[in-house]
């Protein structure tokens, strides 16, 4: 448990009390977030993690959040958060369960709590002895010379994902990007133009031109009709080779002719 | 030249019979052969490889069989490297050389853990690490590890948002010296005590199958 | 273990009547040691430097003339160039080494950001490109990742002029150690990352439409 002097009034306490407080909070930036300081609280109690007790715990952050906040110290948003959260803990653990409540039960949450330390302590102990292992180009290493005997020349490219992110990246953020768009108002798909046709071919027993397919709203702008005759052209020539049509011009440049056939 | 041709033989060509008329070195050649190759690379190089840069019939992984317990005990040994071989200097050795090439960047305590979670978690989110961390992980720490090229994307992990995954990569591997991640210290105690479970908190709904696929990926790596 | 004994051993002590003191290694265990040294080093090593750094004792010479013995017929040889030693491949395998010389070279940054832009919006006309670069691509550009095989011809785009799309390969996926173009990290994970540090410019949809965008494009290249 935490040491008794540090619960008395602030103004009262003795000056070691006050010192070692002030050491343990000008620790809070070698912490790692509140899960670090809570496994660093838990040592105290010297016990397996599995067998630490969760209430104990949860009263020595609080009151290691107390001190902090005596002492003016500015601590995380997450530290405070995990401080608010072992508080409704602490009275989850100490109250009778609720009947009527949902929820996880204290003891749920507290095993839960054990469980995360036992995992952050078991990867802090992993990680000191994977960078324990041998390693190369400390402790073993390659060959000094990768060999070239026959010159055969022959230039490989290469680029590293990174490159390829980096590159991307900043094409992405160049102050002119928008994010591409085909610009289609003024465009007139073939496949837009053939369904447009199909509805009107069948009354067209008689030659007609061309201009006349051209949908409404696409006769004007010359940019749009510029694209609505290529457009009905290609669908011409589809539903001329799917039999469906007839198409004719009499001289080079004359009006292109349409008509439906009868037969198709 | 000869390889170029034994290499065409290998796709599926006019002459089916083709293996019968090439006799395969004998065994004994094809070790010295590996050993040729093994040497020259400073990468690990994969039995794949070898099989395409050795003539046509050669069977690499006998080969590189012969040549790990050849080298057995001696100053430079024939080391597994996920799916590839190399060869490197015995650790025992190191004192004697001369560190002056490799300046290793000091890792910093989140880089060092955030690693070690990769790797014993893999394929974890970084949503994942942070969960074990209990704190957030800095762009430059994983933009670091990214560039040691000792962690690379996996695949888009099939929950709410698709986040990335991370994975750790061949030369993780090559770097400290481990066949595959199978062999990391600790893992199956880790394992068996649960520890490399995704357990999500109590009250909120689990996550699915994440502990298969993790299986998977470990049965992956080793085939 | 045993070698770190030896090691303190090359350190001056305080006992200067040392050679008599301190038993060398067996001339196995040098020759293990001179291995490791050929092995490791990028320059031929010579006798005296051998000695220098092989624990007090050591008979460099005695020991490289049994490790040459050793690699006699094997496939890599212990050679003597000028006054120094090097392992080198045996001459007759020259052959198998051809794979090593080949020179890489970075691609350029046009043919960086091209790639990028397949790789992300593919299936995508050059015209498309182009807008997103603000900039013209040489056919060169194209050419050579159509060389390298890391992009190639997709579906037309049912477009007028019906233009030619392009999309990555699996080569590609293969290099940049990817499973998928999906596990591509996105714009988000590009900034958490570190590597986008701008904001976006007012106009550009939210981040969480970004996900979507690129599976529509996707999921049309896939159909």
């Amino acid at each position: 448990m935490t040491p008794s002097s540090t619960e008395t009034d602030a103004t009262v306490v003795s000056l070691d009390a006050r010192l070692e407080a002030e050491a343990l909070i000008v620790d809070v930036d070698g912490f790692e977030g509140p899960l670090d300081l809570l496994l660093t609280l838990s040592r105290t109690q010297k016990v397996d993690l599995r067998k630490i007790s969760v209430l104990a715990l949860a009263e020595q952050y609080l009151e290691f959040i107390k001190q902090a906040k005596e002492l003016r110290i500015e601590l995380a948003a997450d530290y405070l958060v995990m401080a608010a959260w072992l508080a409704f803990l602490k009275s989850r653990l100490l109250l009778p369960p609720d009947p009527a409540d949902e929820g996880p039960s204290g003891e749920e949450l507290a095993a839960h709590l054990a469980f995360q330390l036992e995992r952050l302590e078991a990867m802090r102990d992993v990680a000191a002895r994977l960078m324990a292992r041998d390693q190369k180009g400390r402790d073993f290493f390659v060959r000094g010379v990768p060999e070239d005997v026959t010159r055969l020349r022959k230039v490989k490219y290469t680029a590293t994902l990174l490159d390829l992110m980096q590159a991307y990246a900043q094409i992405r953020t160049k102050d002119e990007f928008r994010p591409y768009v085909m610009d289609r108002e003024s465009i007139l798909s073939m496949e837009e133009a053939l369904e447009s046709m199909r509805h009107v071919i069948g009354f067209a027993g008689e030659w007609t031109y061309l201009a006349t397919y051209l949908p409404e709203g696409w006769r004007l702008e010359p940019a749009r009709r510029r694209s609505a005759t290529a457009a009905t052209f290609a669908a011409a020539l589809e539903l001329v080779k799917a039999g469906k049509a007839e198409i004719r011009q009499t001289a080079s440049f004359d009006p292109i002719q349409l008509r439906c056939r009868r037969d198709g | 030249m000869a390889e170029e041709d034994d290499l065409a033989d290998t796709a599926p060509g006019a002459e089916d019979d083709g293996p019968s008329l090439f006799e395969a070195p004998p065994l004994g050649e094809q070790e010295r052969m590996v050993e040729a190759i093994l040497f020259a690379s400073a990468e690990p190089v994969t039995v794949a490889e070898l099989n395409a840069r050795m003539p046509h019939g050669a069977d690499g992984a006998a080969a590189v069989d012969l040549l790990r317990k050849r080298y057995e005990g001696r100053g430079v040994a024939v080391v597994k490297v996920g799916e590839a071989w190399a060869i490197r200097t015995a650790p025992d050795l190191g004192f004697l050389m001369q560190k002056e090439t490799t300046e290793t960047r000091k890792l910093s305590r989140a880089a060092i853990e955030t690693l070690a979670i990769v790797a014993y978690h893999q394929p974890v989110t970084r949503a994942e690490i942070e969960e074990i961390r209990g704190v957030s992980v800095s762009r430059g720490t994983i933009d670091q590890l990214l560039e040691l090229e000792w962690i690379r994307f996996g695949r888009r992990r099939m929950t709410p948002g698709r986040p990335v995954t991370f994975v750790v990569t061949q030369e993780f591997l090559d770097h400290f010296g481990l066949e595959s991640a199978r062999d990391l210290p600790g893992v199956k105690e880790l394992r068996s005590a649960g520890l490399l479970e995704n357990r999500p908190p109590p009250g909120e709904p689990a996550e699915g199958d994440e502990a298969e696929e993790q299986d998977e990926l470990f049965d992956a790596s080793e085939s």
